[in-house]
């Protein structure tokens, strides 16, 4: 895959399509791999990888990219592609700036998940029927496969390219992902449990932003955190009202934008799981106004800039799930 | 009046009764109409009084031929025939209501008798 | 009315009101003398669709133990639409809050239009009630907020 | 740091007697930035407001805060005293502590604490108020009417009576609507094109009014006063301005097998047609989907025969563009479609016809010339059968949930009219309620039962269905009889429900006004504005808004036309200073303030930006026009980023009230 799609951005760099190329490139270790813009055959040759570690998604990285002059090639996975269509649909790339090729996505490895395991230095590894063969510098080691996947793959909601210009290997369907079990676990704890459960989980909150940074709908020109003048603008929480407060405010700003690409858990280095206050947002959406997945389109209106004139009111609330 | 009565057809007809607005297009369109001592629209509005035990003692909830006309054709959406079925549901649930044995059925075939209404009548012999 | 018992516990509510019906809800409960708590103190906006996420949390962070919002009936508004995005985001914001183990009876949405004063007042009576019982908002709360 | 006045009001005992005024004014005293607090017996009186006039003259105050009764009540007189003083006027908050604290409590400590605490908010407030004024914009002095009926024609009539200039723009090739395909009107039963046809010509001739028919509205622009609106003048392949209107060439033309819309497809036209008679302009017009010339490019025969050389085969549409400074809708309604009501068979016998089918068979300028036939076989009909509420008070998913309202008096005015010509003939209605809140309008009934005797029979027809032998089978219910009936009616009239005009919907998109799920146009107050949109400076008349009859019509097309000269006749209209403004910095162009607005009032511009590395750089901002922003707020929220705020209720205010309240 990764050599097809070196000769392919080769190609369409040297014919003159494009004039920069957005992929991948490993950092310090094999599974250290992070965005790059490529501008020639030889720095592609040189640095571009596509593997199962590749699993950061570029679509933001384009709001800025897609403003420069000429033009870029983007390699989206499918879910990329959703967050890809949201900031199309908000305005925040120019289309016409990007050739896009799909490209086959996870599910992906996550190196914290395999290093839980006490495997470290990891050189590399790969899928033997279910077993993951990791080659590390004090030799061989195995664990199963399942365990080694990244959280955001695990519950992958879709396997389709919603767009794209062309695509390099085969396009799948939309899954049937289960991704809302957890949020309905939490659902059906007591309050007191939820609370306990989220003040355990936010308290490991360092406010890294790395949550923000990473997510294809934080793309504000000001964030409101950042904003003097917004009245919630902090930089280190303080107690637990500002750790909630952070999460809270964030999740309602995607809240309907969200394309639960789940980017935010698998950057936290705190592996605090964000998702879930996205995932209950969308489960909500989905069950009190209808169906809804973000990025799907690029011309629907947004639950929350919509509203039927039948609508539950809030009180429903009150009324379900477990007090 | 009998409450409980009303309660059960109303759940087990899953029909709002209160969405009727009294139009008689049910009757107007049911081809059992003159077979039948309550009508379509009685039905609706005899069991929004709860007057339930009358309509489970009149042959009216055998005369229906559950053709489903007038469900189509009620503008309301009222869908009169799922409160005769649902009468009529309540007689066959209580013992030894039978209207009548299967083995009555053959000798009363003729070629007129709708095909529909043989169909529905089984419906009716439940126990 | 309101005894003033320094043993009973004395929510701070705090009241978003809409200019155009709940206010003037408000205004008509005061009119009739409909008592209702000292406790609730009414801030009002041009429309209930005013109402950011962020003030409600700011209320709690702040210290008040409830936080109610109150606007004209769905389909009523003066704007024409929007207590009904009100309605959705209020929705989702509190439906999170629960999520998130805060106590669901601290926040409400009521329609008070500007003939219901008493069901303003009742409103309120009962909110404030309900809140009591809760007793002082701990789960969302700035420390460094709170009375001594 | 602001320079804040507090002024407490004891409203005589109203306020003093609950709360302790002086330990509330001293107590605000010492709120940062309060330089003076002062209580006073009635502070609205006029002492009162001299009292807050000179303070702001001698502290040199700039900022105010009144404790006194409800904004609702008094707002305005301390903004205009501030005013007065040389304050601005949005420098003023008002606590309320009467209506909110001591009206509606009883222990003077715990009130007086409450109203200390309601002061400060307001005083928090005022320390973040700016000086707020209010815009002007100027008003195009010209009225657009979209939609010829009888309502349009009204407006443009009444508006033009006032000496301004009216557009009205039609979609067909003449005005008149739908009054000019009815017979009779009733409850007085004269004749309809004798009183609309006057009507027509007057507009035709009015100096203040200009008919664009065959037209429609393609795209509008602007806000109240100044609306820029494109109109699609249709190529009609004649000439407007040489067409004479003599008819020869619709006499002439080979191609006569057209369905004539306007006898509702009950006889044919030509190709190049006049819609009837009394049509205005009358001006013909070619129908390019059955023309041999247009379609085969050989005939011309209306060419060769027109004198006054007005045919023109190669006209294109034609676009003009114009400011309006009011735009009146009146887009009308239609019957129904009936093809999903196959109980009644209307689409299987030819017999069984709608309203304004009738209507037209009735009419002298019919296909029948005016003698009731059926338009089966050319028979008279001995037996006619009216049907109430054809699609008309439904459940949603079987027809409209609404009341049509005209067709209970139409039918009693169609059973009238053909027992008096044609006394042989029985008539049947079947109705469900007869509905006729009306000046004269039960009277008008009750003779078509008692004078007529017209059989009126309580129940619902169920089915319909056309026999061998040309006769139709009507099987209805009676309840009032608890009978099944069937008669061998000759003919049957639907009373089909009536709906919006198809082409208000994209209409609404364009106008950005607000629809109901029926596709009625929404008044901005269902009791106190009826005539206007929620939109500034977009009227509402005639059948639009909801159903009507012609009355009621005319009435609201008066209506909505005094409304639109009290636009007019301004010069130019002051804006709400508390509207929404978008810190352009900080906006992200994403469109969902644009999407919650329900004024159309924000738009977006790509601006270049200075970059900090000297570059520039184009976005997409969000644009609010204050002439067109209500200030309800509902785009602050929805934004993002926080970059969309209202003035006079902006976030840091309305926190600050927050903080004050919960401090």
């Amino acid at each position: 895959m990764q050599e097809a799609m070196i000769n392919r951005a080769k190609q369409l760099l040297a014919d003159g399509s494009v004039d920069r190329v957005i992929g991948w490139k490993r950092g310090e270790f094999v599974y250290d791999i992070t965005p790059a813009v490529f501008t020639s055959a030889e720095e592609l040759d040189a640095d571009f990888v596509y593997d199962d570690f590749t699993a950061a998604n570029v679509s933001k990285y384009l709001v800025k990219e897609s403003k420069k002059e000429g033009k870029i090639l983007a390699f989206l996975k499918p879910c990329d592609t959703y967050s890809f269509n949201q900031l199309i649909k908000e305005h925040r790339i120019v289309r016409e700036n990007i050739y896009v090729i799909g490209i086959p996505g996870g599910p992906k490895l996550d190196a914290e998940r395999i290093k839980a395991n006490g495997i470290t230095g990891i050189l590399g590894a790969k899928n033997d029927n279910g077993t993951l063969i990791i080659d590390t510098v004090y030799g061989e080691e195995k664990m199963p496969y399942y365990e080694a996947l990244s959280v955001k793959c695990l519950n992958c909601k879709s396997k389709k390219h919603v767009v794209y210009d062309e695509l390099i290997g085969e396009d799948g369907d939309i899954l049937d992902s289960n991704r809302f079990d957890m949020v309905e676990k939490l659902e059906n704890m007591t309050a007191q449990e939820r609370y306990d459960f989220w003040r355990e989980q936010l308290s490991k909150c360092i406010r890294c932003n790395a949550c923000r940074n990473v997510c294809p709908a934080c793309t504000c020109e000001k964030c409101v955190f950042d904003n003097p003048d917004s009245g919630v603008e902090n930089k280190a929480a303080t107690d637990s009202f500002e750790e909630n407060m952070f999460h809270i405010i964030r999740a309602f700003h995607v809240a309907g934008r969200c394309t639960d690409c789940g980017e935010c858990s698998r950057v936290c280095p705190q592996n605090i799981p964000l998702h879930l206050l996205n995932r209950k947002f969308i489960k909500d959406i989905n069950s009190l106004y209808g169906d809804y997945q973000a990025g799907e389109d690029t011309t629907s209106r947004a639950p929350l800039n919509d509203y039927k004139q039948d609508d539950c009111e809030a009180s429903i609330v009150h009324e379900r799930g477990v007090e | 009046m009998n409450k409980n009565l009303q309660e059960q057809v109303l759940r087990s007809s899953g029909v709002n009764v209160l969405k009727c607005m009294r139009c008689g297009k049910c009757s107007g369109t049911c081809p059992s109409y003159d077979e039948m001592e309550y009508h379509p629209h009685q039905f609706v509005y005899m069991v929004e009084r709860g007057d339930i035990e009358t309509l489970m003692n009149s042959k009216s909830i055998y005369k229906c031929l559950t053709c489903f006309a007038c469900v189509d054709r009620c503008p309301r959406n009222v869908e009169p025939a799922k409160v005769v079925e649902a009468v009529r549901l309540a007689a066959v649930r209580q013992q030894g209501n039978n209207h009548m044995n299967p083995n009555q059925i053959p000798e009363m075939l003729d070629e007129d008798l709708p095909q529909q209404a043989i169909v529905t009548a089984f419906r009716k012999y439940i126990k | 009315m309101q005894v003033n018992d320094n043993k009973e516990f004395q929510p701070l509510i705090v009241a978003f009101c809409c200019n155009w019906c709940s206010y003037a809800g408000a205004d008509l409960s005061g009119t009739n003398r409909l008592n209702y708590p000292t406790n609730v103190k009414i801030i009002r906006v041009p429309c209930s669709c005013r109402v950011n996420p962020m003030f409600i949390l700011r209320a709690f962070q702040r210290g008040a133990d409830g936080v109610i919002l109150c606007g004209c009936h769905p389909g009523d508004c003066h704007y024409t639409s929007g207590n009904y995005f009100t309605r959705r985001r209020m929705t989702l914001l509190f439906s999170m809050l629960d999520f998130l183990g805060i106590e669901r009876d601290r926040t409400r949405v009521e329609w008070v239009s500007a003939a219901e004063g008493a069901k303003f007042a009742a409103t309120m009576n009962e909110f404030t009630e309900a809140v009591r019982k809760l007793g002082p908002n701990r789960r969302l709360e700035d420390l460094r907020c709170r009375k001594q | 740091m602001q320079r804040i006045g507090v002024f407490v009001c004891h409203c005589g005992t109203n306020i003093a007697a609950t709360v302790d005024v002086k330990t509330v004014a001293e107590a605000l005293g010492h709120e940062p930035g309060v330089v003076i607090s002062q209580d006073y017996q009635y502070m609205c009186s006029e002492s009162g407001q001299n009292l807050v006039k000179n303070a702001i003259k001698e502290h040199n105050l700039t900022g105010v805060v009144v404790c006194s009764c409800s904004p609702r009540m008094h707002e305005n007189t301390f903004r205009k005293a501030a005013a007065a003083a040389g304050l601005n006027s949005y420098m003023v908050e008002i606590a309320n502590i009467r209506e909110q604290c001591s009206w509606i409590h009883k222990d003077i400590a715990t009130a007086t604490e409450k109203a200390i605490i309601l002061g400060k908010a307001a005083v928090a407030k005022v320390h973040l108020n700016a000086p707020l004024t209010a815009g002007e914009s100027p008003v195009a002095k010209r009225a657009l009417v979209i939609g010829g009926g009888i309502a349009g024609i009204q407006t443009a009539l009444d508006i033009a009576e006032a000496g301004f200039d009216v557009d009205i723009v039609e979609k067909n090739p003449t005005i008149g609507g739908k009054m000019a395909q009815i017979d009779k009107t009733f409850p007085t039963l004269d004749c309809a094109a004798c009183i609309l046809t006057p009507k027509m010509v007057e507009a035709s001739q009015n100096e203040h009014i200009t008919i664009h028919s065959f037209s429609e509205v393609t795209d509008v622009k602007g806000f109240v006063g100044n609306f820029t609106v494109t109109i699609k003048k249709k190529a009609r392949f004649v000439d407007e301005t040489k067409c004479t209107g003599c008819g020869l060439c619709t006499e002439k033309c080979p191609m006569k097998k057209v369905p004539n819309e306007f006898n509702m497809g009950l006889d044919n036209r030509s190709a190049i047609y006049i819609p009837f008679a009394q049509a205005v302009p009358k001006v013909a017009t070619i129908d390019p989907n059955y023309c041999m010339m247009m379609k085969t490019g050989k005939c011309g025969v209306c060419s060769k025969v027109c004198s006054a050389g007005a045919i023109d085969y190669k006209q294109q549409d034609k676009f003009i563009e114009q400011k309006y400074g009011a735009i009146v809708v009146a887009t009308g309604f239609n019957p129904i479609n009936l093809d999903k009501y196959d109980e009644f068979a209307y689409n299987q016998c030819p017999d069984v016809v709608t309203s304004l089918e009738l209507e037209r068979l009735m009419n002298a300028a019919g296909p029948n010339g005016g003698t009731l036939l059926r338009p089966s076989d050319k028979t008279h009909p001995h037996k006619i059968v009216f049907v109430q509420c054809v699609g008309s008070r439904c459940d949603d998913s079987k027809g409209k949930p609404y009341c049509s309202k005209i067709c209970c008096m139409y039918t009693a005015k169609h059973a009238m009219l053909i027992r008096e010509k044609y006394p042989d003939t029985e008539v049947y209605v079947f109705y469900i309620d007869v509905r006729t809140p009306g000046k004269n309008f039960d009277e008008f009934y009750r003779r078509a039962v008692e004078q007529y005797n017209v059989h009126y029979i309580k129940g619902m027809v169920g089915k319909v269905t056309p026999r061998s032998d040309g006769k139709i089978d009507v099987q209805a219910s009676d309840l009032l009889a608890n009978e099944q009936l069937h008669i061998d009616a000759d003919m049957v009239v639907l009373a089909a429900a009536i709906e919006p005009d198809k082409t208000a919907r994209p209409l609404a998109t364009m106008l950005t006004t607000q629809m109901d799920t029926n596709d009625f146009f929404t008044e901005a107050h269902p009791k106190l504005r009826p005539v206007e949109s929620a939109t500034a400076g977009i009227f509402l008349s005639g059948a639009c808004q909801g159903p009507k009859d012609i009355p009621e019509t005319v009435a609201q097309a008066s209506a909505a036309a005094a409304k639109a000269i009290g636009l007019l006749v301004k010069n130019s209209i002051t804006c709400n200073p508390c509207v929404a403004h978008s810190n352009e910095l900080m906006c992200n162009g994403c469109s969902s303030c644009e999407k919650v607005c329900p004024y159309g009032a924000i738009t977006y511009i790509d601006k270049e930006f200075r970059m900090p590395d000297r570059t520039t750089a184009v976005r997409r901002v969000a644009n609010v026009n204050p002439a067109v922003c209500q200030g309800c707020g509902a785009c602050t929220v929805a934004c993002p980023s926080g970059a969309m705020d209202l003035n006079g209720f902006s976030n840091s205010q309305i926190m600050a009230e927050v903080d004050a309240i919960c401090k």
